[in-house]
C-alpha cells in the first residue's frame, strides 16, 4: 500500500490518474481509517491531501467564502467569521462523531463517504454551496447537491477530487440552521437531519429559502418544495406545519438499525421546522 | 429435627415432596440422607447447591453445623456478574 | 525504638471508612499500568480467530492446508486440535456451564451456532500474514436455518440447535429434543387462592433486549507453552484460577503446569468471567512452540463474547385494596445462546425477593436459539426479571392511587421475611433504602410538562467463595499483600484499608499486587459482589495470624506466657503480670527482630467464604420526553444502596453510579440488532450505543448502611444490585412522564414516538 | 515497498521509526514506541481510549495514519506528568475516584486536558459534550465530570 502527499493539485490528480489498483484521497481520514481496519477497503494508493494550500485554507472570496475540502470541523468553529456567517454550517460539520473525530474530519471528506446521513452536506446544500472539483479535464463547479447520486456514489469523474466548497455572498437578514435526530445526545450517525438557509425581508417575511433533508432517502435531498411552503410566510404556526409537511412528503427512507420509515419520515418534519425556527432567528439578529 | 425444605426443581426428583424431616447436624450429613433416601437427588447435591441455615447462605460448605430445630432450604448455587 | 510508646484503648478503624487514593492509582493516570493487550514477548506471534459468517451451519469440512503452506504461519488450530469433552456441568460464573459446551464455543465441531462462532485460528509472525492465513482456510458449510428470537426457538417447529437437547425440569421426559434446555420453578402458599383475595390484578407481558456487558477494553491474552509443556497465560480476566482450569481442562493439561497472570482488567461487568481466547493461544503456542498474542476487535467482542440475555417476561400480580401484595406469578424465557445456561434461575429467584408476599409461583425456561452464548452481566438474570415486576408494582400502586414508595414500604421484605425463593432473611436494608430516597429534596421537587418521577427497587444475593489472600511484613516493617481475586474497581485499596486496620499500620505502608495463580491457593473470581466480602475475610484472616504469631515471638521475647500478651493497634503489648516486665513493640520494631525470632513474618488467609449479606437498592430517576422525536432525557438520578459497610466510600459511590449508568443504556438504547439473515447489525460503538457523558446527569449516590453481621466490618458485595432496578425506574417515570407504560426494552426513540403517536391516533 | 521512515516529536522527544502505509499512529505507539498508554479500544474513533494530541490538536490516534505525521507534534499520556509531578487533572482523577477499572483514563485525562488548555472554565455541560468521544463503562462519568472541573478550579487559581 502506496502514501503519497503532494503538495499542489496538479499532483493529486496525476497520481490518480497513473493509479494501477484502487486509490483513495485521504482528507481526515475518518471513514478511510475505518473501512482499511475493517478490511471493507484495501487500496493500492492512498493519496493524502492535507499538504495542499487550497484544501486547508478558509477563505473570503467574491463576498463570499471558500472552504478547503480538506478544513476540519474543529479549525472551521475557530474562524469567527465563518461562524458569524454561516453558523449552521459550522455546527453541522461539528456534529460528526466526537470532539477527536472533528480535529481530523473534513466537509471534503463528509461529502465522499457518500453517506446519505452526513450532517455536514445537508448545511451545505442548503447554504447553497458549490463544490469546487479538479481532475484530469481541469477545474469544474458542481453544486453540493448534484455531487451524490445515492450510497457511496458521486458523480465525480474517475481522478476528480473536490478542492474546495464556495459558499455564497449572504444577503442581509438571513439565517441557517441544521439539526439532525441521534438516539443519544452525541457520537451517533443521523437517524434523520434537515438544513434551512432562508432570507427575510425587513418586515419579516421570509423572501428566499431552501431546505434539504438528510438520512430519509437514498441520498441527501433539496427540497425545494419545502422551501417553497414558507416562502412568503413569517413562518407562522401554519406555515411551520406546511413546511413540517412538505419535507415529510419527500421522505424516502428505509427501516435499518438506526431508525423506521416512519420515525424517520415524523422527525423530519418535526426537524425541519425546529431548524426553521432557529434560522428564522438568526436572520432577525444579523 | 432440622426442617428442610427443597426449592425449585430438586422438588421434582422426590416425587414431589418438598418437606422433609431430617435429624442431621451438618450439611454433609444432611446431603446423606437426602442422597440415601431419594437417589436421584444425589446427583445433583454432588453437583452443588447451596442451602440457607436459618436464613443464612451457605455454598459448598459440607462441614458447617445444623442445629436441631434449624430451618434448611436447599436452593440452587448462585454465583453472578 | 521509641521510650515510650502510646497505645489506644480500642481498635480504631483509621484508613477503613476513609476515601484514600488507590495503590495503583497513580500507575493508572500515567498510562503505566498494564492491560491484557499491553505485554509483548520476545518471539511473539500474532494470532487471528476465524469466525463464522453464518448463523447457523453444519461444517462439512475445515481444509487448513493452504493456510499452513503460507510462509510466516507457524501454526493452525481446528476442532481437532481441542479433545471433545463429556458432559458435565461446573459453577462458572453465573450458573452451571458444561465443558462438552465449552469445547465447542471456543471452537466450533459439529455446527457454527451463531455469527462470529470461532472456526479455526492460526499465529503467523505479522498480522498481515495472520489475516491472509484466514481467508486461506477453506471452510464448507452447509447452511441450515436459524431463530434469533426466543419465542420462535420455543415452538415445536423452530429449527433445531442441537439434536441431543431434552428439556430438563419436566416429567416425564420429552420424546423429542427441543431448544427449551430447561424449565424451571419455584412456588410456595396458595398462588390461586392468593389471587382470590386479591382486589386489584396487574398483568403484564414484557420483552428485553440482549444487551453487552460493553467493558472498553477488548478481550486480550498472551500464551507461551515451552518444550516442557508448561503454560505461562496473561490474559484479561475476572478470574485467572478459573482460566487456568478451563485451560487445563480443554488441553488435558496438568493444573500446576499452567500458571495464569491476571492483567490489569479494562472492565469486565461479568463479561470477562468465561474463556475465548485464552485456550486458542495456548493451543497456537503449544504447536508453535513460541508466544502467542490474541486480541478481540470490537466487532469480535459483540459478535463473539457473552451479551446477557433478551427475554419475555410475563408478569401478574394481587394487592388488597389497603395495599398487601397477597399473590405473584411470573413466567421468564430467557435466551442462554448458542448452549444451555442463561441467567434464568436467578432471574427466577430474584424475580420477587425485594416483597413480603405469601403466595408466590415463578416458571423459568432457559433457551437456545443462534445467538452467541450469554455470559454473566451484572447481577445476571435479575434485571429482566426484576423491571417487570418493579413496572407492575408501579401500575399497582396508581391503581390504587398510593405513593410508588410508600407501596414498596407497605410490602418490602424486612428482616425476619421468607424470601419469595425460601429462606428469610437477617437483617437487610430495603426500607431503609426507600425512607432515604423518600427523604431526598429529589423526591418532591415539582416536576414540569412532559416531565415524571419514576421510582424502583432491586435486590441481588452476593456471594462469598474460596478466597485466599496473603500479608508479609517485610524487614521495614511495611506490609505485602497479596490478593487472588482481580482488581477491577478499587479492590486493592479495600483490601490494603482492611489490613492496613488490622495491624495498625499506616494505608500507604501496605502495598497490594495481585497474585498469580502459582503464588496463592484457588481463588474464585471476581464476580457475584464478592470480592470485596470474601477478599477482607481472606485478609482479616491471615491479619488474625500474623498478630497471634507476633504475640507468640513476644512473649518468647520477654520470657512472659503467651497469655499475658496481647495485640492492640499496631503494638504487641505485655498485659498484667508482663506489663511491667517489657515495653509495647509495634509491627515495624518486631519486623526488625523477625529474623531473630523464628523468620520471616507473614499471614496466608485461605478460606471458602460464606455469610455474604444480600443488598438492596432504590432507585429515583426524573425523565423528559420530547412528545414529537420519542427522546427520553434523563433529567435526575439518585441511587440508594445497603452497602453493609462501605471500606472505600468513593469507590461505592461509584459502583452505586456506573451501575445506574449501564441500566440508563439498557433501559433506553442499548440492544442487539440481528438481519433476516441472523446477523448481527450493530456490532460496533457507533451503534451499540452505549451512555456517552452528555447523555447523563450527576447521579446521587447515598450509601445506607446495614451491617452483614457476619462480616467483621459489616461488609455486603455491592457491585451488582445497582443495575437492577433503573430499567423499571424509568419506565415508571416515562409512564408518569406520558401515562404510556412501555413494557419492551430499549424505550428508544422510534418505540416512544409510536406509542405516543398511536395513543394521539386512539384518541382521536 | 519500503517502509516510511517517519521523524516525529513524541512527548518532547524526537522519535525515528519505520511503519508501514496502513499502521495507525496508535499502532506506532503502542507496537513501534512501546507507549502502551493509549489503548485501543475499538479502532474506529468511538471510544476515544486511544486520545492523543497532534499539534496541539485532540485526535483518535486509531484514525491518524503513522505515515502522516512526519515532523509533528505529538503527545500522549505518558508525557502528562512533570517529573514526579503530577498533572492536576491526573492528581484529581485520583482524589476523586474519578477511575474504576482505569482502562479508559488516559484518553479522558488527554481529552480533558486539551479542554482545558483551551477553556479554562468550561461549564458542566461543556465537559461533558467535549468528553463525549470519551466512553467509560464503569463510572457513569459522574466523578470523572466533579474530577476535571476541579481540576479546572484549581488551575485556574494557580
Amino acid at each position: 500500500m502506496r502514501y503519497e502527499a503532494p503538495d499542489s493539485l496538479d499532483g493529486v490528480v496525476a497520481l490518480l490518474a497513473e493509479a494501477n489498483g484502487d486509490a483513495r484521497v485521504l482528507a481526515g481520514g475518518t471513514d478511510l481509517l475505518v473501512q482499511m481496519r475493517a478490511d471493507v477497503v484495501d487500496p493500492e494508493l492512498i493519496v493524502d491531501i492535507k499538504k495542499i494550500a487550497e484544501t486547508r485554507a478558509v477563505v473570503e472570496e467574491a463576498g463570499g467564502f471558500r472552504i478547503g475540502a480538506a478544513v476540519t470541523g474543529a479549525e472551521l468553529k475557530e474562524n469567527a467569521g465563518l461562524k458569524g456567517v454561516w453558523p449552521g454550517v459550522v455546527e453541522a460539520a461539528n456534529l460528526i462523531g466526537s470532539t477527536q473525530v472533528q480535529g481530523r474530519a473534513t466537509l471534503g471528506g463528509n461529502l465522499c463517504n457518500g453517506s446519505p446521513a452526513a450532517d455536514s452536506v445537508p448545511a451545505l446544500i442548503a447554504a447553497g454551496a458549490v463544490a469546487s472539483v479538479v481532475g484530469p479535464a481541469g477545474r469544474r463547479e458542481i453544486p453540493v447537491e448534484d455531487v451524490m447520486i445515492g450510497p457511496r456514489q458521486l458523480s465525480l469523474a474517475r481522478g476528480e477530487i473536490i478542492a474546495s466548497f464556495v459558499l455564497p455572498p449572504r444577503p442581509k437578514r438571513s439565517g441557517d440552521a441544521y439539526l439532525r435526530f441521534i438516539p443519544r445526545t452525541e457520537m451517533d450517525i443521523a437517524v434523520a437531519g434537515a438544513g434551512v438557509n432562508l432570507t427575510i425581508d425587513a418586515g419579516g417575511v421570509i423572501t428566499a429559502a431552501r431546505v434539504s433533508l438528510a438520512a430519509v432517502a437514498a441520498k441527501v435531498l433539496l427540497v425545494p418544495e419545502a422551501a417553497r411552503a414558507i416562502i412568503g410566510s413569517r413562518l407562522d404556526p401554519p406555515a411551520q406545519e406546511r413546511l413540517a409537511a412538505a419535507a415529510r412528503a419527500a421522505c424516502r427512507p428505509i427501516d435499518d438499525k438506526r431508525g423506521t420509515v416512519e420515525f424517520r419520515i415524523e422527525v423530519a418534519g418535526v426537524l425541519a421546522r425546529r431548524a426553521a425556527l432557529i434560522a428564522l432567528d438568526r436572520a432577525r439578529n444579523r | 429435627m432440622a426442617r428442610v425444605v427443597l426449592i425449585g426443581n430438586l422438588a421434582q426428583l422426590t416425587g414431589g415432596e418438598s418437606e422433609i424431616e431430617v435429624a442431621a447436624t451438618s450439611v454433609k450429613q444432611l446431603f446423606q440422607m437426602l442422597g440415601q433416601r431419594h437417589p436421584a437427588l444425589a446427583p445433583h447435591l454432588e453437583e452443588g447447591v447451596a442451602v440457607a441455615i436459618d436464613g443464612q447462605i451457605y455454598q459448598d460448605a459440607l462441614l458447617e453445623p445444623i442445629g436441631p430445630d434449624s430451618e434448611v432450604f436447599v436452593l440452587p448455587q448462585i454465583a453472578g456478574g | 525504638m521509641p521510650d515510650t510508646v502510646s497505645i489506644p484503648g480500642d481498635l480504631v478503624q483509621t484508613s477503613v471508612g476513609t476515601r484514600t487514593v488507590r495503590p495503583d492509582g497513580v500507575d493508572k493516570v500515567t498510562g503505566r499500568a498494564r492491560f491484557g493487550a499491553d505485554l509483548n514477548l520476545p518471539g511473539q506471534l500474532v494470532g487471528r480467530v476465524l469466525r463464522s459468517p453464518h448463523a447457523h451451519a453444519r461444517i462439512v469440512s475445515i481444509d487448513t492446508s493452504r493456510a499452513e503452506e503460507l510462509p510466516g504461519v507457524k501454526a493452525v488450530v481446528t476442532r481437532e486440535d481441542f479433545p471433545d469433552q463429556s458432559s458435565e456441568f461446573i459453577p462458572a460464573g453465573e450458573m452451571m456451564i458444561n465443558y462438552k459446551d465449552m469445547v465447542r464455543n471456543v471452537l466450533a465441531r459439529e455446527k457454527v451456532l451463531y455469527e462470529g462462532h470461532a472456526v479455526a485460528a492460526v499465529a503467523a509472525t505479522s498480522v498481515a500474514i495472520a489475516k491472509r492465513a484466514l481467508k486461506l482456510i477453506d471452510v464448507t458449510y452447509e447452511v441450515l436455518p436459524h431463530v434469533i428470537d426466543v419465542v420462535d426457538a420455543m415452538r415445536p417447529d423452530a429449527p433445531l440447535l442441537h439434536d441431543d437437547l431434552y428439556t430438563a425440569g419436566v416429567e416425564p421426559k420429552p420424546a423429542a429434543p427441543s431448544n427449551v434446555a430447561k424449565r424451571i420453578e419455584i412456588a410456595q402458599g396458595d398462588i390461586e387462592a392468593g389471587f382470590a383475595k386479591a382486589d386489584v390484578v396487574v398483568e403484564r407481558e414484557f420483552k428485553t433486549a440482549p444487551v453487552h456487558q460493553g467493558y472498553i477494553e477488548p478481550h486480550a491474552t498472551v500464551a507461551s507453552v515451552s518444550e516442557d509443556g508448561t503454560a505461562e497465560v496473561w490474559c484479561t480476566t475476572q478470574g485467572h484460577f478459573i482460566v487456568r482450569a478451563h485451560c487445563a481442562r480443554l488441553l488435558g493439561m496438568d493444573i500446576g503446569k499452567v500458571r495464569v497472570t491476571s492483567s490489569e482488567i479494562g472492565g469486565g461487568f461479568g463479561g470477562k468471567t468465561v474463556v475465548y481466547l485464552e485456550p486458542l493461544a495456548v493451543a497456537l503456542s503449544k504447536k508453535a512452540k513460541r508466544p502467542v498474542k490474541m486480541v478481540m476487535s470490537r466487532e469480535e467482542v459483540f459478535k463473539s463474547s457473552g451479551p446477557t440475555s433478551g427475554a419475555t417476561v410475563k408478569v401478574k400480580m394481587g394487592v388488597t385494596k389497603d395495599g398487601r401484595f397477597v399473590a405473584a406469578f411470573a413466567e421468564l424465557k430467557y435466551q442462554a445462546g448458542a448452549f444451555q445456561g442463561s441467567p434464568v434461575q436467578p432471574g427466577v429467584m430474584c424475580a420477587f425477593a425485594p416483597y413480603d408476599i405469601e403466595n408466590v409461583k415463578v416458571i423459568g425456561y432457559d433457551v437456545v436459539s443462534n445467538r452467541p452464548k450469554v455470559a454473566a452481566y451484572r447481577a445476571p438474570g435479575a434485571p429482566i426479571s426484576e423491571f417487570a415486576v418493579e413496572s407492575v408494582v408501579d401500575e399497582l400502586a396508581r391503581n390504587l392511587d398510593i405513593d410508588p414508595v410508600e407501596l414498596r414500604l407497605q410490602n418490602a421484605a424486612r428482616e425476619g421475611t421468607k424470601a419469595a425463593y425460601g429462606p428469610k432473611f437477617g437483617p437487610i436494608g430495603l426500607v431503609d433504602t426507600l425512607h432515604a430516597v423518600e427523604k431526598t429534596n429529589h423526591y418532591t421537587t415539582p416536576l414540569g410538562e412532559w416531565q415524571g418521577r419514576g421510582v424502583a427497587s432491586g435486590f441481588w444475593f452476593n456471594i462469598g467463595g474460596e478466597t485466599c489472600a496473603s500479608l508479609t511484613v517485610n524487614e521495614d516493617g511495611t506490609v505485602s499483600l497479596m490478593a487472588g481475586t482481580p482488581d477491577i474497581g478499587g479492590l486493592r485499596a479495600s483490601l490494603a484499608m482492611v489490613a492496613a486496620d488490622e495491624l495498625g499500620v499506616p494505608y500507604d505502608k501496605v502495598r497490594p499486587i495481585i497474585g498469580d495463580t502459582g503464588s496463592l491457593g484457588f481463588t474464585f473470581l471476581t464476580g457475584g459482589s464478592r470480592s470485596t466480602f470474601s477478599g477482607t475475610l481472606a485478609v482479616v484472616d491471615a491479619a488474625r495470624q500474623i498478630k497471634a504469631d507476633l504475640c507468640r515471638r513476644a512473649a518468647k521475647l520477654w520470657d512472659v506466657p503467651v497469655d499475658q500478651v496481647e495485640f492492640e493497634n499496631g503494638h504487641v503489648k505485655p498485659i498484667g503480670a508482663a506489663a511491667a516486665k517489657a515495653k509495647p513493640m509495634t509491627v515495624a520494631d518486631m519486623a526488625k527482630v523477625a529474623g531473630k525470632t523464628g523468620g520471616p513474618i507473614g499471614g496466608y488467609g485461605r478460606i471458602n467464604a460464606q455469610g455474604a449479606g444480600p443488598s438492596f437498592g432504590t432507585h429515583l430517576v426524573d425523565v423528559e420526553v420530547d412528545p414529537e422525536t420519542g427522546r427520553v432525557t434523563i433529567l435526575r438520578y439518585t441511587v440508594a444502596q445497603d452497602a453493609g459497610k462501605a471500606i472505600h466510600p468513593s469507590y461505592v459511590e461509584g459502583q452505586f453510579q456506573g451501575g445506574a449508568a449501564q441500566g440508563i443504556g439498557w433501559a433506553l438504547n442499548e440492544e442487539y440488532i440481528y438481519g433476516p439473515d441472523g446477523t448481527l447489525q450493530n456490532a460496533g460503538f457507533l451503534d451499540y450505543r452505549m451512555p456517552v457523558a452528555s447523555d447523563l446527569p450527576m447521579i446521587d449516590a447515598i450509601i445506607v448502611e446495614v451491617p452483614n453481621p457476619r462480616h467483621p466490618y459489616g461488609v455486603r458485595g455491592i457491585g451488582e444490585t445497582p443495575i437492577v432496578p433503573p430499567m423499571a425506574a424509568i419506565a415508571n417515570a416515562i409512564e408518569r412522564a406520558t401515562g404510556i407504560r412501555f413494557t419492551e426494552l430499549p424505550m428508544s426513540p422510534p418505540r416512544v414516538l409510536k406509542a405516543l403517536r398511536e395513543r394521539a391516533l386512539a384518541k382521536a | 515497498m519500503a517502509k516510511h521512515h517517519i521523524t516525529a516529536t513524541v512527548n518532547g522527544d524526537e522519535v525515528e521509526y519505520l511503519c508501514e502505509t496502513q499502521d495507525t499512529l496508535l499502532d506506532v505507539l503502542r507496537d513501534t514506541l512501546n507507549l502502551t498508554g493509549s489503548k485501543e479500544g475499538c479502532s474506529s474513533g468511538d471510544c476515544g481510549a486511544c486520545s492523543i494530541t497532534l499539534d496541539g490538536r485532540l485526535v483518535c490516534s486509531c484514525l491518524v495514519l503513522g505515515c502522516e505525521v512526519g515532523g509533528r507534534r505529538i503527545e500522549t499520556i505518558e508525557g502528562m506528568a512533570t517529573g514526579e509531578t503530577l498533572h492536576p487533572l491526573q492528581q484529581k482523577f485520583l482524589e476523586h475516584a474519578a477511575l474504576q477499572c482505569g482502562i479508559c483514563t488516559p484518553g479522558f485525562l488527554v481529552a480533558a486536558r486539551a479542554l482545558l488548555e483551551k477553556d479554562s472554565n468550561p461549564t458542566e455541560t461543556e465537559v461533558r459534550y467535549w468528553l463525549a468521544g470519551n466512553l467509560c463503562r464503569c463510572t457513569g462519568y459522574d466523578k470523572i465530570i466533579k474530577a476535571v472541573m476541579s481540576a479546572a478550579a484549581d488551575m485556574r487559581r494557580a
